[in-house]
């Protein structure tokens, strides 16, 4: 792997030369609200620059919150269907944390493995992520329980680490060469360095393979209702969440002209899996709390091989509750 | 060019504005053209929501009337109408709607040439204001879409 | 504090109680919501000043209706709440307790619904001086930029619906924004039908909101949504003279009328 | 999908001068759920309809949009037409393009236009109609008559002559009313009783009369041809089947100081008592609350003692009886306004100042004074009378503005009484106006004025005071340019005005009817109503609803009373299916919606499961007495009532086509 | 499906609608284009994702026998947006189809075996696509027997193809009704379906189980088909639960780590004990 140095001084210019290059740039940008939200920016004096994490993950930008799936129009020997993948851009991603960018990892595996997802593949193959590992970070951050941390490259294109007035540069993949190659004269070449003492260190929550093992055991814990009474089951958590695939395909229009959208759901919304007789295989939020961590730590280990929590706390933070997954997972893998 | 007309939904209930707007009709009042009538029993049956949607596919006035209080058909049904409007209206004005682009009134079975003018005014007024684009405006630039690919509208 | 602790276990020996629904010391010291069944876990609950959940949109959950006996610690909100959902005809199915703690810190536990509306009469919380001054911050603004923040705000909501789950006066088995027949209010989150959603929200809780606040408190994306539901009781309190939860029988100001109810603003 | 069937009219010139009609067919052809379109001169016209009727086979239509004129004008012509075709008449609805487009704009692109609008409106609300069925509601074939004066008597025998059951409860021991205290009828002069006991004997013979004296209307529930009434039995402490009426008890009675109200306070009854001698039923009640055994306790007993037939018992007790009726007349009366508001006449101040009613006992046979007119406080027969018309009526500073209207005649009547009986004697009438307007009425009056010489002065009094045994009676005349006068009168009659019946606000409320604000019940409609109330099946008889003389009560008794024999006619009546359902699945019982309901249609469910423990409730609505106004629908947060003919999802398919945005 | 866009749906023409019983319908569809007709093949048991443009999609199961080409009928009770609109459709309407999807009873694994089949309602359509393929191969396998049952006898679905099965003579076919649910002229059984089954305790040995219908109806039949020897991995069922996407993403059918959609539908009753209470 190719590492580099790029001045801080130099960065307004890369981040120009993408936006002259025609992508979407895609990057953290602070509201009113004062949360900071991935938004499409058009110069580098939009970005946030001092931020713990983002208050949603990147995914939307492979997996948007709402998609077309095609637009269909009546015709007069049938109807003519027309999909959506031609309109999808080349999009860069500017400072995606280390954890985010590992999740891609993780939805590429479930979209593209079985079944491949066209839409998601083709927004993924256009997509440039370029992190920025974390210099701080709070008491919801875990990526070290999950086995990665503020530094790890995984699923990013390039990480960009903050050393004084410059950028260490990992440059991982080829598209993230290309990214460097295209703006060359801004990168000096650097020996590997260790980026250690310029990353924030997150307190260990637990050791993943112990939670890993005691986890196959844990669904009939009895600490499960306790755990989710006080969820209200909102899906705040889920849509913050880099790894959260559900999703609902919705039509809007009429018989003559339409859409037909995917857009994100939630396992833990009371109805997600109510059947249009009544019946709901996962009544209470207890089930639908179990169902969800249950998938995080071992239904997807057992499916793809990887947990799909990658530590990055944000479902800790939004939740109306203050619900603390990693209390949870500890709790109900206690012995009973 | 020509002018610009605006579309104007009105909402009715059946037992006096729209008995006041066929009144009109039979004594061929005159007035403009750019009024749709959607017919209710009461206006206690007229849901805010439907003032909303109308709002949010183009309309670019509403007009909502009914009998007179005291002469509702059902006896109170304006009156709730009554206390539900006044809440709508001022939590729209809250959130930055144009109240202006809906006019609330009252015009009785007897009213025929109330009607004409109503119409008349609120088509006026709203011409005025001009199209309401603020709804058509906020969707696919957003946030929502990260700008990277929806269907171009 | 350990007067609570005593109290709540005493409820759980007797059986008053079979379940409490009370606060406990969470992330970064944040209380959260607790629910103690049994006496070994009385030393979680806790109360200070911090303790600003509305609990009582947990009455509402299977789960804490399996356990029939209720003891809630409950805020003004909280009590509040209770009344209007009692006035609602909602929690028949409950044997509930409530308990508060009062400005001068005594623990108040009720011994009738009619004492719980003596208190809230001398204790009428009106809304934060926050508030307050944000409402008038967006009153003051004009008709475009009201709009303006509003639509940056609204475009943000990803219709989690938060707002709603916290919300102690959303029961409805089924939301308006579910009901597909018609489907009344898209299920993607697009602006416009996220304005539609927090328009449909607040009128459904003008003049039943008892000004908790939570919703605005919870969202994930900061929208202070509390302000319209906060602002319709304003105008209703203003218009018609009603409040609330502050009663358990007659608690609705849109269900009734005054045939001299002001109407300058019609034709 | 639907196959609607689009019919545009031309209504000869009067669509089709302004709006292009070919254009608009062709239009509606292309909509969404069209298969058939097409335009005619005079679609109300039968080959118009028939066109429909041919069409629906044809096409295989399953709903219908005519765009022609109001729906208020012919909505139920093509409807008829839908059904005779074959498909459910509420499939059918009109684009009104006649009174809401054609004839309110000139003929332009625009008129067109929104000739077009319109039916693609409806052709959308169309497309989301269901088919729909009258409401069945079954009719019990019994009335309740609440009143058993003159009114319920009439309206009750002529319901039971024409073969229903009806139940009169009446509040006092006897029926009779008001009637029965009259001494002559103007303006034939003929006597009250001899007129009225007849028809009384005839109620309580009737084989489909029962009768319940002594006994009030306790609530009212259900709605028409089905309500369901508890009437509260007031315990007569005489137990009418063993009774004879043989009079022992109340000639033994010792407490004889009791004011009599049939005798309007001029004469005293005993404790147990029958208020007059033909009364009916002719037994005797006690009451108790002057009589000493229960002011007592338990002493006297004198009238059991006496009974042969045992038929006194003391114990018995207020009983509750529950009935289903189908109709209810209201023919609850009136009251007269006692006058002691009037402290300037000395009413109550001075014996020998009466009311009208009191002079109608003064002149009556049967009554104190065998029908010698004796002043009350010597007994002396007075020589003159002063007569004061209109004592409080048309007074807006007394609070009543309305005319009672039977005053004119009675103190005509009155005055012309006392001299048939004195010759000698002097009567002076003071009046506003003379309102005789009634068959053979002003010629009444004037036989008094003319025959009888009464003394008719037009003028207020101003002030009545008593000066050594004279009532002196200050007033002017104004027909003699308003100079003073004063008359030594022996005795004063004031004809006080005509008020509701003290309890007819609360019976009102019972009865969910509307009342005006001096009490009376209030008419559905002024001219084309005046019998019915706004709530169906209820209907007024008589002054409850405001002052009348006998002949309008009998005629409007008879009026209501033939109201409900049609109502009678049928097993069930059907109406009209536009009613508001609830969805109790997603109902959450907050029952908020209760409260806005004009019909109290709105009832509690309990959701049960399968072993009958409650599981949550919700609302209910009874189709019997839901008029389909929507309000509830308007105000139900999750949607969970729906209106038809007006459902929600038609409303929004007919915003969003207005619109033309696909839904 | 390979890069192909699994949301892209095939067009359908209803080229035959039969009202089954209330609410219920069987729609006959052909592909609007014919190349699609060609290529398109499933297994007994699959299911397909039945779209109204404009409304939404729904799940259900393929209902024709594979063998039977060029078409494809689909069974369905109008209940919720999706459906009610897809029963508003009439002939020639176009619709939107996705599929096949998820796994199909292992019916070569079956030859020379008994078959029993036991359902209710309107779970018989899934089945009667196994039950014609069978049939249209019947010498492969040992004796079929079928127990039908529906609330009253106008819930029976496929009512001429019952009388067709009855005259074959060559199953035996027990058609129930519920208590109550009869009309005079019925000649069937009546009682619950377990009930029958009970009664006539099919013999378990070389025979294969195949269960579905409402959940009630699985849980009373499984302990009779235990009682009379049968081993759970003798024992099929299908199940049914809410779906979007039909390719194991949406994440809606997932029962533990199981997505339904593409794990299932169709399950050994072994394989559903092991699985966590959630369908």
């Amino acid at each position: 792997m190719e590492t580099k140095l790029l001045k801080s001084s130099d960065v307004p210019t890369l981040f120009d030369n993408l936006i002259k290059s025609g992508k979407v740039i895609i990057a953290p940008v602070t509201r009113q609200s004062g949360k900071v939200f991935f938004e499409r920016v058009y110069s580098y004096d939009q970005v946030e620059k001092d931020y713990i994490q983002t208050q949603f993950s990147a995914k939307s930008v492979v997996f948007p919150k709402v998609e077309e799936l095609f637009a269909f129009r009546k015709t007069d020997d049938g109807v003519d269907i027309k999909d959506t993948l031609s309109s999808i851009p080349e999009t860069v991603v500017w400072g995606i944390r280390p954890c985010d960018s590992s999740a891609f990892n993780y939805i590429s595996e479930f979209f593209l493995r079985e079944n491949p997802d066209a839409y998601f593949a083709k927004r993924k193959e256009l997509t440039t992520l370029i992190a920025i590992g974390c210099a701080k970070s709070d008491d919801a951050c875990f990526c070290t329980s999950v086995d990665l941390n503020p530094g790890s490259t995984a699923g990013s294109d390039i990480l960009l680490t903050q050393m004084g007035d410059s950028f260490y540069v990992e440059v991982v993949t080829e598209k993230g060469n290309s990214i460097v190659s295209e703006s060359a004269s801004l990168f000096t070449a650097t020996p590997e360095k260790s980026k250690d003492n310029y990353l924030a260190k997150p307190t260990t929550k637990f050791s993943v393979d112990e939670i890993a093992k005691k986890i196959k055991t844990a669904y009939n814990n009895t600490q499960w209702k306790h755990e989710s009474m006080g969820c209200y089951s909102c899906g705040a958590c889920a849509f913050a969440c880099p790894t959260c695939t559900c999703f609902d395909i919705q039509d809007e229009g009429n018989s003559e002209e339409g859409v037909r959208k995917r857009c994100w759901d939630a396992c833990g919304l009371s109805l997600f899996t109510k059947h249009n007789s009544g019946h709901n295989p996962r009544k209470n939020q207890t089930e639908r709390r179990r169902q969800r961590l249950m998938h995080k730590f071992k239904y997807s280990v057992e499916n793809l091989g990887i947990i799909s929590c990658v530590g990055c706390g944000r479902c800790i933070r939004v939740c109306p509750a203050h619900l603390n997954i990693f209390e949870n997972i500890l709790n109900v893998t206690k012995e009973d | 060019m020509s002018q610009f007309e605006p579309k104007i939904v009105a909402f009715v209930c059946n037992w006096c504005t729209y008995a006041g707007a066929d009144l009109a009709g039979t004594s061929r009042a005159k007035y403009a053209s750019n009024v749709r009538i959607i017919r209710f029993p009461c206006t206690g049956r007229i849901d805010f929501m439907l003032l909303m949607k109308a709002f949010q596919n183009g309309t670019d006035g509403i007009i909502v009337s009914g009998c007179h209080p005291n002469d509702c058909h059902y006896t109170s049904g304006n009156f709730h109408a009554r206390r539900r409007w006044m809440v709508f209206r001022s939590l729209i004005d809250f959130m930055g709607f144009d109240t202006e682009r809906i006019t609330f009134s009252w015009v009785s079975a007897a009213e025929g040439a109330k009607w004409a003018d109503l119409v008349n005014e609120v088509t006026e007024k709203v011409r005025a204001l001009g199209p309401f684009t603020e709804f058509k405006n906020i969707d696919y630039n957003s946030f929502n879409q990260l700008d990277n690919g929806a269907i171009a509208k | 504090m350990e007067q609570l602790q005593n109290k709540v276990a005493e409820l759980l020996e007797k059986g008053t109680i079979s379940l409490m629904i009370g606060f406990q010391t969470g992330l970064c010291n944040d209380p959260v919501p607790c629910f103690i069944e049994s006496a070994s876990q009385i030393s979680q609950l806790i109360y200070n000043s911090h303790c600003k959940h509305n609990l009582a949109v947990y009455l509402h959950k299977p789960e804490v209706k399996q356990a029939k006996k209720v003891g809630i610690f409950g805020n003004i909100a909280t009590l509040r709440s209770i009344l209007q959902l009692l006035s609602e005809n909602q929690l028949w199915d409950l044997e509930l307790t409530i308990i508060t703690i009062n400005a001068s810190q005594e623990l108040i536990v009720f011994d009738s619904i009619a004492s719980v509306e003596q208190y809230i009469q001398t204790n009428f919380p009106e809304l934060t001086d926050e508030e307050k001054e944000l409402i008038e911050k967006i009153n003051a603004m004009s008709r475009q930029e009201r709009w303006t923040y509003w639509k940056d705000l609204f475009s943000t909501c990803i219709k989690c619906y938060a707002c709603r789950a916290v919300c102690p006066m959303c029961y409805c088995t089924q939301c308006t924004v579910e009901c597909n027949q018609p489907q009344w209010i898209k299920v993607s989150s697009e602006t416009s039908g996220n304005f539609e959603w927090h328009t449909m929200r607040a009128m459904h809780l003008a003049g039943r909101c008892i000004n908790c606040g939570e919703c605005g408190r919870i969202c994930p994306v900061g929208i202070p949504v509390h302000l319209l539901t906060a602002k319709m009781n304003l105008d209703i309190k203003k218009e018609f003279g009603a409040r609330s939860g502050i009663s358990s029988s007659n608690g609705y100001a849109l269900n009734t009328f005054n045939p001299n109810d002001k109407d300058g603003f019609i034709k | 999908m639907a196959r609607i069937g689009v019919f545009i009219c031309h209504c000869g010139e009067n669509i089709s001068a302004t709006v292009d009609v070919e254009k608009v067919a062709e239009v509606a052809s292309k909509l969404q759920g069209v298969a058939f379109s097409t335009h005619y001169k005079y679609m109300c016209s039968s080959p118009g309809q028939d066109k429909i009727i041919q069409a629906i086979k044809e096409y295989k239509l399953t709903g219908i949009v005519v765009a022609a004129c109001s729906p208020r004008m012919h909505e139920t012509t093509f409807r008829k037409a839908t059904a005779e075709g074959g498909i459910n008449p509420y499939l059918c609805e009109m684009a009104n393009i006649r009174e809401h487009c054609s004839w309110v704009h000139e003929k332009s692109e625009e008129t067109t236009q929104k000739a077009i609008d319109i039916v693609r409106t409806l052709v959308a609300k169309v497309r989301r109609n269901a088919p729909l069925f009258p409401i069945k509601v079954p009719v019990t074939k019994t009335a309740l008559v609440i009143g058993g004066g003159i009114a319920g008597i009439q309206a009750a025998l002529d319901i039971a002559n024409a073969g229903h059951k009806v139940i009169i409860v009446e509040k006092q021991p006897s029926i009779g009313g008001h009637m029965s205290q009259l001494s002559e009828t103007f303006p034939t002069l003929d006597c009250s009783q001899c007129i009225l006991t007849p028809r009384m004997v005839e109620v309580s013979q009737h084989p489909n009369i029962t009768l319940h004296t002594y006994a009030e209307v306790e609530s009212v529930s259900g709605f028409i041809g089905n309500f369901d009434v508890k009437i509260k039995m007031k315990a007569k402490s005489v137990d009418h089947s063993k009774c004879t009426g043989c009079g022992e008890c109340w000639q033994k009675c010792p407490n004889k100081k009791i004011p009599d109200e049939f005798n309007a306070g001029l004469s005293n009854r005993t404790a147990i008592y029958t208020p007059f001698p033909q009364a009916v039923p002719n037994k005797p009640v006690i009451d108790r609350a002057n009589c000493t055994w229960f002011t007592k306790g338990g002493k006297c007993g004198l009238c059991k003692k006496t009974c042969k037939a045992e038929a006194i018992d003391y114990e018995t007790t207020d009983e509750y009886l529950d009935i289903k009726v189908g109709a209810i007349v209201t023919a609850t009366g009136f009251d007269l306004k006692h006058s002691d508001f009037f402290p300037e006449y000395g009413y109550g101040e001075y014996k020998d100042v009466i009311d009208g009613m009191q002079f109608e006992r003064l002149a009556s046979a049967s009554g104190p004074t065998a029908g010698v007119i004796r002043r009350p406080s010597d007994g002396k027969i007075p020589e003159k009378i002063v007569f004061v018309a209109c004592a409080g009526s048309r007074d807006k500073a007394k609070g009543i503005e309305y005319c009672s209207k039977i005053c004119c005649m009675y103190t005509a009547k009155h005055a012309m009484l006392y001299k048939h009986k004195n010759h000698e004697g002097k009567a002076y009438v003071f009046y506003m106006d003379i309102r005789a307007a009634g068959k053979g009425y002003d010629e009444f009056v004037r036989r008094a004025i003319e025959e009888d010489d009464v003394q008719y002065i037009r003028g207020r009094v101003s002030k009545i005071y008593e000066k050594d045994g004279k009532l002196i009676v200050k007033g002017v005349d104004t027909l003699l340019n308003a100079q003073p006068v004063d008359i030594e009168a022996d005795m004063v009659v004031l004809a006080t005005a005509v008020i509701a019946n003290k309890e007819s606000e609360s019976l009102a409320q019972k009865l969910h009817i509307s009342y005006d604000k001096h009490h009376f019940f209030a008419e559905a409609h002024p001219k084309l109503k005046p019998v019915e109330t706004n709530t169906a099946g209820i209907m007024l008889a008589g002054a409850c609803q405001s002052a009348r003389d006998i002949p309008e009560t009998v005629a409007q008794a008879s009026a209501s009373a033939s109201k409900t024999i049609a109502l009678f006619s049928n097993n069930e009546m059907s109406r009209e299916p536009a009613v508001a359902l609830v969805n109790n699945v997603n109902c959450t019982g907050c029952l908020l919606c209760q409260e806005v309901c004009p019909y109290l249609a709105i009832e509690k469910e309990e959701i049960k499961d399968r072993n009958g423990n409650i599981l949550r409730y919700a609302a209910k609505i009874n189709s019997g007495l839901c008029q389909g106004c929507g309000t509830c629908v308007a105000m139900c947060r999750n949607k969970s009532i729906d209106l038809q003919g007006f459902s929600n999802e038609q409303m929004l398919g007919e915003v969003m086509s207005l619109l033309n945005k696909p839904f | 499906m390979g890069n192909k866009n699994t949301y892209i749906p095939y067009q359908m023409r209803i080229a035959k609608i039969t009202e089954e019983a209330p609410q219920v319908r069987t729609y006959r569809l052909e592909f609007v284009n014919p190349d699609e007709a060609a290529q398109f093949s499933f297994k007994a048991g699959q299911f397909a994702e039945y779209g109204v443009f404009g409304e939404g999609e729904s799940t259900f199961c393929l209902a024709s026998s594979p063998t039977r080409k060029g078409y494809v009928e689909c069974t369905f009770r109008s209940a919720g947006r999706v459906t009610k609109a897809l029963a508003s459709c009439e002939q020639n309407d176009i619709i939107s189809l996705r599929g096949p999807y998820g796994n199909h009873f292992p019916i070569e694994e079956w030859y020379g075996k008994n078959i029993i089949f036991i359902t209710g309602g309107i779970g018989l359509p899934p089945l009667r696509c196994v039950i014609w393929n069978l049939l249209d191969q019947h010498d492969k396998f040992g004796e079929i027997s079928i127990y039908y049952g529906a609330k009253t006898t106008k819930d029976l679905v496929y009512k001429n193809e019952l009388e067709e099965w009855q005259d074959r003579g060559d199953i035996k076919l027990f058609v129930t009704v519920d208590p109550g649910g009869e009309i005079p002229e019925w000649k069937g059984y009546v009682g619950f379906v377990p009930t029958i089954l009970e009664q006539n305790a099919p013999k378990s040995d070389n025979a294969i189980a195949i269960v579905a219908g409402p959940p009630i109806l699985i849980k009373m039949s499984m302990p009779i088909l235990a009682k009379n020897g049968f081993e759970n991995d003798k024992i099929y069922t299908s199940l049914e639960n809410r779906m979007k996407c039909g390719v194991g993403k949406c994440g809606h059918c997932t029962v533990g780590k199981t997505y339904v959609c593409k794990d299932g539908p169709v399950f050994t009753y072994e394989e559903v004990l092991k699985m966590p209470l959630e369908y």
